[in-house]
């Protein structure tokens, strides 16, 4: 079935999950600090946007409170945390240099069509108008640890860890229409924390090699120029 | 076996004894006549002998008891190697008591004191003549293990006497194995009666000697026991060579005649090997102590190709 | 009753070491409570297994302990019995010699606790690995006498040395027994079922028959110590405590053999000849190495350790010999070497031990280790050096003694080489003969200069010159091993006829006609073909003692007069002057060479005109191969391996999330 | 069913009392007390569970078989004794001034939080809940881990939390997956996270799903295992925290992660033995790839240690592989060995981290070339550390012994040639585990080097349970890991 015969939410939904899709790309590329926290909070609020709709065309009440939960803690709670800690350690205008930004791109691209080859054994079987969204998701995942892996700002990487929680959160949304309340209570309260530890993170970090380039934490290696050979 | 038997192995054991210095007087004869010396009588070693008997014996005040029991323990065990040895018969019961493996154990012995006495005093020439001794036997003896194995396959047994009446029953034989053993037997019976191109009995040469520097420290009766043995060595050896290289005449049942015959035979034969060892030690020179071991190392390989020559030439199965 | 007898005596060893954990700063319950629970245990254990050896049917028991569906099941059949017999005379003997021994450890602070605490564990291990019979409990006896003759090893871990070698023995002893675990394991897998009856009734392919082989030979040759595995015991034997050292070479190899005897000969069964060529030339060779590297040690100890080796190595060509017999089907000749292999181990266990105790004592008195600083021990020590002379003579295998008893029965068995087929193997066993002569020869030479340089000639130290007599316990110990080495050389018949019912249960034959002329002759196949009268040999030379006695000794001679030693003229001779180890091994190392690997230095200042030497120096390092060809390039192997690996973890976590990362990618490839 | 409430809510409440008590040595007290309280607890329920067979909680939120039964009495008892070893060594490190008493606060409550995630995780049916905790359970330590503050310790933290955070995210995906597929079959939804249900349905669900969604959670919960290469945080993490927290991170935590990828192989294997599914055996062959890899390269890491705990936590990871591989293997007899493993390993490794504790406190540093004499120092230490070190390298009579007995045995009959590489693994770690050891308890005493007041109690109990393990397996135990047995392979094994 191609995507005329879906009905105009359905249609919508995959507009969203699209979307999701492309502000993964974004965080990628994106290098300044605080343009990237907006495009995360973006991203937040389209996963949010999108569980409503779910929550709208196949009418799963408790959905609607999950979207509030998502629009709140990752649309506006975690980016305005994020964003004081780059205030208070002065680091909001900081420009990030991309390696090679171009391969980079292309990686996400392969990315992009890897997960789909992944998951199409799965999309045979669904019923679900929504299931490709599957592979949008893996997709998002995967950028999201391309992400972590290319960049060596500790508040980009955190930026990285939390699109890959958007990631997630949309896989269990759009694909199986949200997991059991207690369950996604349970997860947004460890995301929740997890961006709290961060934030004390950043300040411990800060406070020891006075910088965030995770790059400068490697006092604990085992490569004999870091520890003498001992025969 | 019967009382008779025993008898005729004390009797026969008695002769070996006694003879034994005839043999060594008999060679030096031999070697002065080719060197056109004159020769001392057929009596001197016993003459010797009697007079070291006599004589008091001193003692270096450093010597251990075992320094004064280790002529008594070699001599004894030197007799009794010489017992088992059928010199005119092969009827003869002792040889059950030991058979080659053991006479060669016996000689072990020997060697054993006969070294430790030498390092006993704490002298260093005794300490080199044992080195030397050890060192030097330690490639002989497995040589000497060799040969007998050698005939020990051939003949199915490693008791000398039936060894002997086995070859003298198959008559003339001619065995490749038989023969790279001889010559491995008289090679290493050169080097273990310490004999020239091995050893010098007659010189006190601190470079060479390896016998005499052992028994450097003995006076009197030990010195006499210590000669006695060498002597019976040396004889130990030529029996077991002519009586199983040339068993013709050995004698295989106890009668009267037989064993007669079987006296006169060894006599002969005994002489013969004299006349050819002093042959060799006259035409051969002395070789230097580090040369011995390629000696010997020759002895050795001539005894594993016999053995070798008869599993492979002559079983067959 | 045997059985429990033998269950008695590990429950005294158990005893033994649980009352040593009193013993921190108070010598005397080491000496009046464990030693003579160690004594206890070694006698109830020697009579076990005598009765057991004679006894014949073999007796089974379970114990309340192992796994739900595995528990530990002990068996003590003759073979079992023998080995007993072995640890149990060693046991009683270091029982009494120990508690004199150990009264120069009363001062300063040695840790007395873990002395009697793990030799008693040591022996109690040892005997349960002999009485086990399933290979769990197998195992875990093993591993605990390992373990905790691994204590034993480290006991002065003072010095570096000592250190080192406990490392290289645990991790060869763990190495070893892991070896071993995988050859239970492939019997245990065809043979369903870890309990050695399972393991018998299985008929195994012969594939998997040898590699069960070969896993048990290396592991168990590990532990005997044959070469080139060798390298950890001429270490470790000698730094522990002397007794302790007697029960390592005495027993422990032994030990081992046992587990080598019982999985070849009992648990796989079906032997193949190849096997037994190639125990034959391992062997022979850890035989002539042995002994020739003993010859050039200077440390006591070292050199009796070396010894050891040598001796395994005679074992293990008898039991070569047995295996070429048994698979070409010569059970009868295959009982000969058997018999051969065993009476020399229960000799070896003998002399070995009564050695070490002799060179406990002598290090004990003379606080030396290196004989270079011993010498005219024999006049201080007069007892010690007599059964020191026994034990020499036996294990130089020289008649009547037993060491030449078992050696002169392996030659026969040699000799019965022409009766098989294959030419390849007529050929084989006589070179191998041959090895053994040369060994035999080698080792007169090795104890010659053990015991003339030790206990002849004139004290090379202050030590040695003021060493004192002996606590009655460590002569009497000594005594007793030296007697029954002997007996045991005198009447070899009484052992082999007990041996005989070993070999019935091994091969299905036994030494028919060995006893059958009394117990005064001794005839492997036939009268005709060879025989030995050890007890007629010793009354000859007696005899031939008492005649010349009788006859030479002159009447009324003037007694000896003492003088001075022969100088040639030149001043008083001193210590100096005499012969020392290195110089009488110097011929040897000179012939063999190759052997070794030797760096000798001389340092020779020399003066203006050359031709006077003034000053004179001499180092000699002597070492064996392996070390450089086995052991380093294998330890060089896993550092290098480990730097490599190391890079895993290289300190950037970014690089840490990509390797997740690309784990995931890979994985998600692979399953799609 | 009270038991199990007592046994989660005890620590939960514990964590909450002690974050207000502000004396150290009243809350080290508390916390033991709080331990032993949830100790009997969890003995309780593991005796109710034991004689009425397996125990669904109303709702289906707890679900308490003879699995997940003795790894909680296990949890409880090690959190015990650790609780009992970390109120000294803790009284030390703050009179050392590593740690000032607000944060003495924060060690406590975390303690007890992270027991609870361990409880929580460990008896919970939902798949879902079962990855809260999880990922719980990293929150509650990581803060502990740069508890000293000290660079090293900062770093360690932050790659705890960024590591283990992006493999749990994973395990989550997989987790969504196999809800995905449950959706399927179950009809309620929100069943469709309970093990229980999914366990009955197991055989429909679509094996190609489960088979990406047990990629994901492998990959997740292998990286709180300690698979290599996913195992890169835990040297660090266990190096740089707080020694009591080495001991149950060592003793607790990774079993945890291996206990939820095992749960998850018992719904996996089924699916895939649909015809359709050409590997069956994809999940075990995973395991056994990943365990093996795991053994032979933390073995080889061994070789290169200089700093005590780092060595103890790589041969963790040798142990876990060990396990790993035999959970691959499948089958009774490797089942009931990785089982028993799993016990002795965390008894061992917990004693051994409390004796390294004792003995960096002798030395005043973590450093192996600086540790020295220890059997001369305190005998007591210097032997707790030899005979724990000889017993985790599988010496017998110890339990470790047995169990790698059994795990070879399985080998070899199933993976005959893969013994080899097992026992070279074996023997190279034992290696690299003695030539460190062997300087650090022997020798001579360096100088300033004296005795400290040490409780050896908890590593003799621990030790001495090992060797009864290792002399003979009581028979209720043998019972409890045979109904294991019986629950994961669907075989009896005794």
């Amino acid at each position: 079935m191609t995507i005329a015969q879906f009905s105009l939410p359905e249609q919508l939904v995959l507009i969203l999950a699209a979307l999701v899709l492309f502000t993964s790309f974004a965080l990628l590329a994106q290098q300044r600090m605080l343009a990237s926290i907006h495009v995360f909070a973006w991203q937040g609020a389209l996963v949010a946007a999108a569980t409503a709709m779910i929550a709208g065309v196949y009418d799963k009440h408790h959905l609607y409170f999950s979207a509030l939960m998502t629009l709140g803690l990752k649309a506006l709670l975690i980016p305005w945390m994020l964003r004081r800690l780059v205030d208070r350690l002065g680091i909001a205008h900081e420009v990030e240099t991309v390696v090679r930004p171009a391969l980079v791109m292309l990686a996400a691209a392969a990315l992009v069509v890897f997960s789909y080859y992944v998951a199409l054994p799965i999309e045979k079987l669904s019923s679900l108008s929504t299931r490709s969204t599957i592979a949008i998701s893996m997709a998002v995942v995967l950028i999201g640890m391309l992400m972590m892996v290319t960049r060596s700002q500790a508040v980009s990487q955190v930026i990285g860890f939390m699109s890959i929680e958007n990631g997630l959160f949309f896989a269990a949304v759009v694909s199986t229409h949200g997991m059991p309340m207690v369950v996604e209570l349970g997860i947004a309260f460890d995301v929740l924390v997890a961006a709290v530890l961060f934030g004390v993170f950043f300040l411990q970090i800060r406070e020891s090699i006075d910088s965030l380039d995770v790059d400068r934490l490697n006092r604990l290696s085992e490569t004999d120029e870091m520890n003498g050979t001992r025969e | 076996m019967t009382w008779a038997g025993w008898l005729l192995a004390l009797l026969q054991a008695a002769l070996f004894v006694a003879a034994a210095p005839l043999l060594t007087i008999w060679v030096k004869r031999n070697k002065c006549w080719l060197q056109n010396r004159r020769s001392p009588s057929l009596l001197q070693p016993y003459r010797d002998l009697a007079k070291l008997f006599r004589k008091q014996v001193v003692l270096s005040e450093n010597a251990s008891p075992l320094f004064r029991s280790a002529p008594y323990i070699v001599f004894a065990v030197t007799v009794l190697a010489a017992a088992t040895i059928p010199l005119i018969s092969t009827q003869l019961p002792t040889t059950a008591i030991a058979d080659m493996i053991v006479l060669v154990g016996f000689l072990a012995v020997v060697r054993f004191f006969l070294a430790l006495a030498g390092m006993d005093v704490g002298t260093a020439f005794g300490g080199m003549g044992a080195s030397r001794e050890v060192s030097l036997s330690a490639l002989a003896e497995p040589a000497l293990l060799m040969v007998i194995f050698t005939l020990a396959m051939s003949a199915q047994s490693t008791n000398l006497a039936s060894t002997v009446q086995y070859l003298h029953d198959a008559g003339l034989v001619l065995r490749p194995s038989l023969l790279f053993a001889l010559f491995g037997l008289l090679l290493v019976a050169v080097a273990e009666s310490g004999r020239i191109p091995v050893d010098n009995p007659a010189t006190h040469l601190e470079l060479t000697m390896v016998h005499e520097a052992m028994i450097l420290e003995y006076s009197g009766r030990h010195l006499a026991l210590m000669e006695w043995a060498a002597q019976l060595k040396l004889m130990i050896f030529g029996v077991l060579i002519v009586n199983i290289f040339f068993p013709w005449g050995v004698a295989t049942e106890l009668s009267a005649a037989a064993l007669l015959i079987g006296l006169v035979a060894v006599l002969v034969k005994l002489a013969l090997i004299g006349v050819v060892l002093a042959f060799a030690e006259t035409a051969l020179a002395k070789m230097r102590v580090f040369m011995v071991p390629q000696f010997l190392n020759l002895a050795f390989l001539l005894a594993l190709l016999g053995a070798l020559s008869h599993v492979i030439l002559e079983v067959d199965i | 009753m045997a059985l429990n007898l033998a269950l008695a005596a590990v429950l005294a060893a158990l005893a033994s070491a649980i009352v040593s954990l009193a013993a921190h700063r108070r010598i005397g319950v080491l000496k009046w409570l464990s030693f003579p629970l160690l004594g206890l245990s070694g006698l109830a254990a020697a009579v076990a297994g005598g009765m057991a050896l004679a006894g014949g049917d073999a007796q089974v028991a379970q114990l309340p302990l192992g796994l739900p569906w595995l528990p530990w099941q002990v068996r003590l059949d003759v073979l079992a019995g023998l080995f007993l017999l072995i640890i149990g005379i060693v046991t009683f003997a270091v029982g009494i010699f120990g508690p004199g021994y150990v009264s120069e450890y009363e001062h300063g602070d040695h840790p007395l606790v873990q002395l009697g605490f793990f030799t008693g564990l040591f022996i109690a291990g040892m005997q349960l690995v002999v009485l086990a019979n399933d290979a769990f409990m197998f195992m875990i006896a093993w591993e605990l006498m390992s373990l905790s003759s691994y204590f034993l090893v480290v006991f002065h871990h003072e010095q570096a040395a000592n250190r080192r070698a406990g490392f290289l023995y645990l991790l060869m002893a763990h190495v070893g027994g892991l070896t071993i675990l995988l050859g239970y394991g492939v019997l245990a897998t065809f043979g369903g079922g870890f309990d050695f009856d399972a393991m018998r009734v299985v008929e195994l392919t012969p594939l998997w028959a040898s590699v069960a082989f070969a896993l048990a030979f290396i592991g168990f040759g590990m532990k005997a110590g044959l070469v080139p595995l060798h390298a950890w015991l001429p270490e470790a034997h000698p730094v522990a405590p002397s007794h302790i050292s007697a029960l390592m070479s005495g027993v422990m190899l032994k030990v081992a053999v046992y587990g080598f005897v019982r999985v070849t000969f009992d648990l796989i069964g079906e032997v193949q000849w190849g096997w037994g060529v190639t125990a034959l030339l391992v062997g022979s060779v850890s035989a002539l190495l042995g002994i020739l590297y003993a010859m050039q040690q200077n440390d006591l100890k070292r050199l009796l350790a070396y010894s050891s080796i040598e001796n395994v190595g005679v074992i293990f060509l008898g039991l070569g010999m047995a295996m070429v017999f048994m698979g070409t089907g010569h059970e009868g000749l295959g009982a000969i070497a058997l018999i051969a292999a065993l009476f020399h181990a229960f000799n070896h266990a003998l002399f070995k031990s009564l050695l070490f105790l002799g060179a406990g004592n002598v290090i004990q008195r003379t606080h030396e280790q290196n004989m270079e600083r011993m010498g005219g021990l024999l006049t201080r020590l007069p007892y010690t050096g007599v059964f020191f002379l026994i034990g020499s003579m036996s294990i130089a295998s020289l008649p009547p003694f037993n060491g030449f008893a078992s050696e002169w029965l392996t030659f026969q068995a040699a000799l019965q080489a022409v009766a098989l087929e294959n030419g390849v193997l007529r050929i084989v066993i006589p070179f191998t003969a041959a090895m053994l002569a040369l060994t035999g020869a080698l080792s007169v030479a090795c104890f010659v200069k053990a015991y003339g340089v030790v206990f002849l000639g004139q004290p090379r130290s202050r030590r040695a010159r003021h060493a004192r007599a002996t606590a009655w316990g460590m002569r009497g110990a000594q005594g007793m091993l030296a007697l029954f080495c002997l007996l045991a050389g005198v009447f070899p018949n009484v052992m082999v006829g007990l041996l005989g019912n070993v070999s019935q249960l091994l091969t299905g034959a036994r030494m028919a006609s060995a006893t059958q002329h009394g117990w005064l002759w001794l005839t492997p196949v036939s009268s005709t073909e060879a025989s030995y009268s050890a007890p007629l040999v010793l009354i000859g030379i007696l005899l031939a003692w008492w005649l010349i006695w009788q006859l030479l000794h002159p009447r009324g001679a003037r007694s000896v007069r003492r003088g001075k030693t022969w100088d040639c003229g030149f001043g008083p001779l001193n210590a100096r002057m005499q012969y020392t180890g290195t110089s009488f091994a110097m011929p040897l190392r000179r012939i063999f060479s190759p052997v070794w690997r030797i760096d000798e230095k001389v340092e020779r200042q020399s003066e203006a005109e050359g031709l006077r030497v003034s000053r004179l120096s001499h180092q000699l390092q002597v070492s064996d191969h392996s070390w450089y060809a086995l052991y380093e390039p294998i330890g060089r192997l896993v550092l290098v391996a480990a730097r490599r690996i190391a890079r895993l973890q290289q300190g950037n976590i970014r690089v840490y999330i990509a390797y997740s990362f690309f784990t995931l990618l890979v994985l998600l490839w692979l399953i799609s | 069913m009270i038991g199990l409430y007592f046994t989660l809510l005890l620590p939960f409440g514990g964590a909450l009392l002690l974050a207000l008590v502000t004396n150290p040595a009243v809350a080290g007290w508390l916390n033991v007390a709080i331990s032993v309280g949830t100790l009997v607890a969890a003995v309780t329920l593991a005796l109710s569970v034991l004689d009425q067979g397996p125990l669904l909680s109303p709702g289906g939120w707890f679900y308490i078989d003879a699995f997940n039964i003795y790894l909680v009495a296990l949890t409880a008892f090690i959190g015990v004794t650790t609780a009992i070893f970390s109120r000294p060594y803790m009284t030390y490190v703050l009179s050392e001034g590593w740690v000032r008493q607000r944060r003495m606060r924060l060690y406590h409550a975390m303690y007890q939080g992270f027991m609870t995630t361990m409880l929580l995780a460990l008896t919970t049916n939902n798949l879902g809940i079962l990855w809260v905790a999880v990922e719980g359970a990293t929150l509650a330590t990581v803060l502990l881990v740069s508890l000293y503050r000290t660079p090293e310790s900062v770093e360690a933290a932050w790659k705890y939390f960024v590591l283990c955070g992006v493999g749990i995210a994973q395990a989550l995906f997989g987790t969504v997956l196999v809800y995905f597929t449950a959706a399927h079959v179950l009809q309620a939804p929100d069943i469709g996270l309970n093990w229980t249900e999914l366990r009955g349905v197991a055989g429909q669900l679509d094996p190609t799903v489960m088979s990406i969604a047990f990629v994901f959670l492998l990959v997740g919960y292998g990286t709180k295992i300690g698979l290599v290469p996913l195992h890169n945080w835990l040297p660090d993490a266990h190096s740089e925290g707080p020694t009591p927290m080495s001991a149950v991170l060592s003793g607790l935590l990774l079993n945890v992660g291996l206990y939820a990828v095992v749960r998850i192989k018992m719904l996996v294997d089924p699916a895939l033995a649909d015809p359709s599914f050409d590997n069956p055996q994809l999940a075990g062959h995973l395991m056994m790839g990943f365990g093996l890899l795991s053994f032979l390269v933390a073995g080889l890491f061994l070789h290169r240690q200089q700093d005590i705990k780092r060595m103890f936590s790589y041969s963790s990871i040798e142990h876990m592989g060990l396990m790993t591989f035999a959970f691959g293997i499948g089958g009774p007899l490797a089942t009931f060995g990785a089982l028993l493993h799993m016990t002795v390993h965390s008894l061992t490794k917990s004693a051994i981290f409390v004796t390294v504790g004792h003995a960096t406190h002798i030395a005043g540093t973590q450093a192996i070339e600086k540790i020295r004499g220890l059997i001369k120092t305190q005998p007591h230490v210097g032997w707790g550390l030899l005979l724990g070190t000889a017993a985790i390298a599988g010496f017998p009579p110890f339990g470790v012994f047995t169990s790698e007995f059994m795990l070879l045995t399985a080998t070899m009959e199933s993976w005959p040639w893969l013994s080899v590489v097992l026992l070279s693994g074996l023997a190279i770690a034992f290696a690299g585990l003695f030539r460190n050891i062997h300087p650090m308890v022997y020798g001579s005493v360096p100088e300033g080097q004296l005795p400290v007041k040490a409780n050896m109690l908890p590593v003799a109990v621990h030790l001495i349970l090992v060797l009864w393990l290792g002399l003979s397996i009581p028979p209720f135990l043998a019972q409890w890991f045979d109904q294991a047995t019986q629950l994961i392979t669907g075989s009896h094994f005794l």
